[in-house]
């Protein structure tokens, strides 16, 4: 676990963080612009939920955006992300477009999915987006039948698979990380660590560090500070790196903290965490200001600078709702389509006795 | 009679059958602490403490076999599976288990265990989180199933259910939790398993249904009343045990019927039903019975599909209509 | 036409497959250097190697929605499940995630993989290892359900189910794996899904059935023969898509008609294909459409037990004098 | 791991075994009686299984005798044992008779479970023998439930389970000792370690040692030379006094090997172990000639004795058999009978439509 340490939160940071981590200004001011672009886009999502125009449940990931940014834009196009339900954000940095997303929580046919899946479920099969699943735990043996086809047909794609704190006590996440270390699958299992599955600590269903859960399987694990977006951002570009060139499964114990409530029907705080919790997290460990602070620190960035970045972000995020609302909804005959990927020439497939 | 909803209906049954039996605890997700995510269990863990209100890892296999094997040792358990869309990763331990137990061990082991949640769609929660799933637990024989669509009838049959000897599968709604009703005051008050019970009488058609369905049938009937058409409406409550005396009574009134279920078609619970019905009372019938139920679609998000996917009133009254041969 | 083993056409069905398509490839407990428990697989490393013939650790949940994943990325996986027995700890990965998955996507991703073993009651093995499994895959939509009962049905249609690209429970049966029977020589012999297939013609009855039972039906007609009545017996095949006509047909042709099936009654294939005929074909019956199932117990060990729990010839028999008001 | 070490294969051995693990001879002679009895049981079970007496899956212990006695013969009465298919040996330990065992496998009314669970399903409520349990990894969960119930009850027994190598592949391995670690139930998770799960050698299936597998969870994980029973007994007599004690759950790797096939159905080698593995095994790690051995160089024991002792051994088993070949057959109502507790008053339970 040597390295647990040396990635463990506050790294002991040198004059520029940049430069410690070899992360290009530019590509520092492109991160800022990718989490602002989550940041509003969930507060738009979060709008747009209070005025009934999403439904359903909607997991949003405000504060967890360096874990989407630092993680994702690492990959190659041909790598594969694979994702629970707080996913939004995943699907813009794996670079679905804010459009498709933001439609598809609208339930609009311009959606990723057309609408049909919402919020829990975007997938997109162009940028190999690979969903958005609800099944706590239910997406991690997924990922590791993407990269059983990757080594299968020896291509050198590797597959980043999302889950949070409560699905490492699910059964098919040690299934899934057994089976990984045997066939030495190019996988990297991700547990974004926001420290609570619901209104229960990780703490209340575990007794030992999260960074252990895959020992018995032989995948080692590291930690890494997930509110730091620099510092991930170096540490997954490496682990890809090594994953691409046969390193076999990885754990990932990435720390992070949510902003919201669990899902937009959840409370931010209650008996299971405090208000000052919440907002001492939110004033320390705010990924955005915590890049800001950087940025302005290193001269790469000044305030007029990050207005114009935000006012973008807010302006993608407004398109995004506009081009929702004025998606169609699914029409009628969508309801019976997509159901069977083979309608046989014989047989009924369909027991309903209703017109279609 | 007081009025309350059928979340405190359920939790009154749980509160009042832990006082009385200190072998049953609640174990499941967010429970305790939490109050339980429908807030069914809300402050019973003030009352009871955390060795009876339990809050469990996400663990649904675990904890439901832990909940079997309390059971094999003497306890009472009632385990809450968040929704039972999630329970199909514990399905081993309820079937191969739970329901086999006493069976197996040729009556040692008795399986008093009750797994509750709520069952069927809420609203827009897409295709993973809105199955009816009746039917993966009345197949098999050892496994009690229980729908109520009343607060009335979820404290009855709730705490019917704590009591029973064998495992019940115990099925709410997410869209009944702030439903009102009234409830009687008897502070012990029993529904026992296997009655139905007439939620409406007519003489013209029968509506045959269980679950929250109960108040699409009745808005149906309302419809009908306007048409003329008079309907029974006969609330199953129990799935299995099932009131065949009371379904075949309502057909042999009416000598047409429909059923009516949240779920999907093939091999649902209607499926069974309506081949019973041909079964015992061919010559009753007047008519096909017919059956209305989910469109035959994993369940879309998009709002206006879910809303066409969904059995409704309107479904009910055009089934009603081809039976009646209008 | 060959004659050989339910085993040997399963066998080259695989092989044929795998050769054809390097996108096929098989997992599951065994299936490799020990051939398969049930000897399915043998030869089959050997030829492919071991990317493509995979000995999986006892982890069912997982490899089935390793084979998911898998099949998301492109390839088309065969997932052995030693027995479907042993599928409930899997089945939420069959029905959330691989019965759903193209629908929730809106067709982004076809899920071309078929989950085979054994399913339903061999000799003794008690109540864990002998259920009849296929109301539990065909209730939801999106799933293909196959049940071969001949080692021709049972070779072209492994091969179609391999060629689908949606999801299929391919159910075969350990008592099956020994029995002979003649295959088409015929090097591209594939049996389209949802086509039944009449194993006898008579006119005085219907024995509709599927899997497994067609033999327990085919003796119950020679039976039934002996006293002059002349049973149509209709294989199903593919349980899901069903062939709707082929069972009209045979019903309008007799008018009376006795679903026999392997597992259990309630919400069985049998309740689902009872209503439907009730449902389509009720000016042809002259009487009540009777089932015949497993008794409603737990497969009990003892060999006398087991015996009278499942549906035998003479069960069948009387049902059909039942319907014939013999 | 100290202990590991410690507890590993050939404990460096004093003059005398017996007063090593304070074994009195008494007790050490008693282990060779119950071992005797376990082997000459499944010796005579795979005769009535070659001549039919006896269907279905039937699984022989052959080999894992030290492992029964050792580890069952410490626990009290009121201590629990959970355990899988390959359980006869494990039943007849925790003192279910013989006879009733043997009248179960022959499927008949004198049966521990009158002839309806068969081998795989042996249940003695009275001894506290809690099956018997046919899904790899099923009875896990099962008796971490029973641990709760002790803990709830404020009660001091143990609970004892067995499970295969291979069944700690399997999720509900995971989910049960994650819980009872979170409440420290009083549960031991024994694996009969016999290096295979069928033809499938644990190595082919597990990139890690089988003593690290409970290590993500917090629960102390130990080896032992399950061939020796008197190290065997007491390392389970120390552990059972731990839990009892209040230690929470424990795990161990209790290496042991199988001198049959994996079912009387299944080849004893082929392609996945040799025969000479197993002419090895048998000849140097067979647990009754360890401990005769032992004996007879330290005097307790002579040839005449051991005779003696296996005479009455085969005689119980010749018995159980006799007792089991007499004992009627269930009638016919037994089929209908304890499918349920509860026949409630109201409604229909069983729907074959069939008479009963
Ligand atoms: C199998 C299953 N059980 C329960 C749920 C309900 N549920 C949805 S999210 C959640 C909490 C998950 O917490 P965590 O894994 O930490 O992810 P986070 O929400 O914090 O990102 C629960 C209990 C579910 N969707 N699936
Ligand atoms: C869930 C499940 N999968 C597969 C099987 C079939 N099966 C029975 S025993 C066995 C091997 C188990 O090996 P192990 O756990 O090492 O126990 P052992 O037989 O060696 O005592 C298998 C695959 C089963 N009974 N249950
Ligand atoms: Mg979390
Ligand atoms: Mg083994």
């Amino acid at each position: 676990m040597a390295e647990t340490k040396t990635m463990a939160k506050k790294p002991s940071r040198k004059d520029d963080p940049l430069q410690e981590h070899g992360i290009s200004p530019e590509l520092a001011l492109d991160l800022m612009r990718d989490m602002l672009a989550y940041r509003r886009f969930e507060e738009k999502a979060e709008e747009a939920y209070a005025i009934g125009k999403i439904g359903g449940f909607c997991h949003l990931h405000i504060g967890q955006e360096a874990a989407a940014a630092g993680s994702i834009k690492p990959l190659r196009e041909d790598d594969y992300v694979v994702s629970a339900y707080r996913e939004h954000t995943q699907a813009l940095a794996k670079g679905v477009s804010a459009n498709a997303v933001m439609a598809e929580l609208y339930g609009r046919s311009g959606g990723s999915s057309g609408g049909k899946g919402g919020s829990m479920h975007i997938f997109d099969e162009k940028t190999r987006f690979m969903g958005g699943h609800g099944i706590v735990g239910g997406q991690v043996p997924l990922a590791t039948g993407i990269g059983w086809k990757v080594k299968y047909r020896g291509e050198d794609s590797i597959v980043l698979v999302f889950m949070g704190d409560a699905a490492v006590n699910q059964g098919a996440f040690h299934e899934s990380l057994n089976m990984a270390a045997v066939w030495q699958l190019p996988v990297v299992y991700v547990v974004e660590n926001n420290a609570y599955g619901m209104g229960t600590a990780f703490t209340r269903v575990s007794r030992t560090d999260m960074v252990t859960k895959s020992s018995p399987h032989g995948v080692p694990g590291r930690s890494v500070d997930g509110q730091d977006v620099l510092a991930t951002y170096a540490f997954f570009r490496d682990l890809a790196a090594e994953v691409r060139g046969g390193a076999g499964p990885q754990f990932v114990d990435l720390q992070t903290y949510r902003f919201r409530g669990h899902s937009m029907s959840d409370p931010v705080s209650g008996t299971y965490r405090s208000v000052e919790e919440v907002e001492k997290a939110k004033s320390e460990q705010d990924p955005i200001a915590l890049l800001r602070d950087t940025l302005f620190a290193g001269g790469y960035l000044d305030q007029a600078g990050l207005d114009e970045m935000d006012r973008e972000a807010r302006q993608t995020s407004q398109e995004a709702a506009d081009f929702a609302d004025t998606s169609p909804v699914p029409g009628p005959e969508a309801l019976y389509r997509n159901v069977w990927a083979e309608v046989n020439p014989n047989g009924r497939l369909f027991f309903d006795g209703r017109e279609r | 009679m007081a009025v309350m909803t059928y979340r405190e209906a359920l939790n009154q049954a749980l509160r009042e059958e832990m006082e009385r039996d200190p072998d049953v605890f609640l174990m499941g997700e967010e429970v305790a602490e939490y109050d339980g995510a429908y807030k069914v269990s809300r402050g019973l863990l003030d009352e009871f403490g955390d060795q009876r209100v339990v809050d469990s890892p996400i663990s649904e296999l675990g904890f439901a076999g832990l909940g079997v094997g309390a059971a094999m040792a003497g306890l009472r358990p009632v385990i809450e599976f968040m929704t039972f869309n999630f329970a199909f990763l514990a399905i081993d331990q309820v079937i191969n288990s739970a329901a086999k137990m006493y069976y197996m061990s040729e009556g040692q082991f008795p399986m008093p265990i009750v797994f509750r949640g709520p069952t069927g769609a809420a609203l827009q929660l897409s295709a993973q989180h809105s199955q009816a799933c009746e039917t993966y637990y009345t197949h098999a024989p050892g496994c009690k199933v229980v729908t109520p669509g009343t607060p009335a009838d979820a404290k009855g049959l709730l705490k019917a259910a704590i009591r029973d000897d064998d495992p019940v599968a115990f099925m709410e709604g997410e869209l009944l939790y702030n439903f009102k009703g009234e409830v009687p005051d008897d502070d012990d008050f029993v529904i026992p398993l296997g009655v139905a019970d007439l939620k409406r009488e007519g003489s013209d058609v029968s509506i045959i249904t269980h679950g929250k369905m109960i108040h699409v049938a009745l808005q149906a009937a309302g419809k009908l009343q306007k048409d003329g058409i008079e309907a029974d409406v006969l609330d199953l409550r129990t799935i299995r045990p099932l009131d065949v005396d009371a379904i075949m009574a309502t057909v042999a009134k009416t000598n047409r019927a429909v059923y009516l279920e949240e779920g999907w078609p093939y091999a649902g619970t209607g499926a069974q039903i309506v081949s019973m019905i041909q079964e015992e009372a061919f010559d009753d019938l007047d008519a096909p019975v017919l059956r209305v139920t989910q469109a035959d679609v994993p369940m879309p998000y998009a709002k206006n599909l879910e809303a066409m996917a969904k059995p409704s009133a309107d479904h009910v009254v055009g089934a009603v209509h081809k039976v009646l041969y209008r």
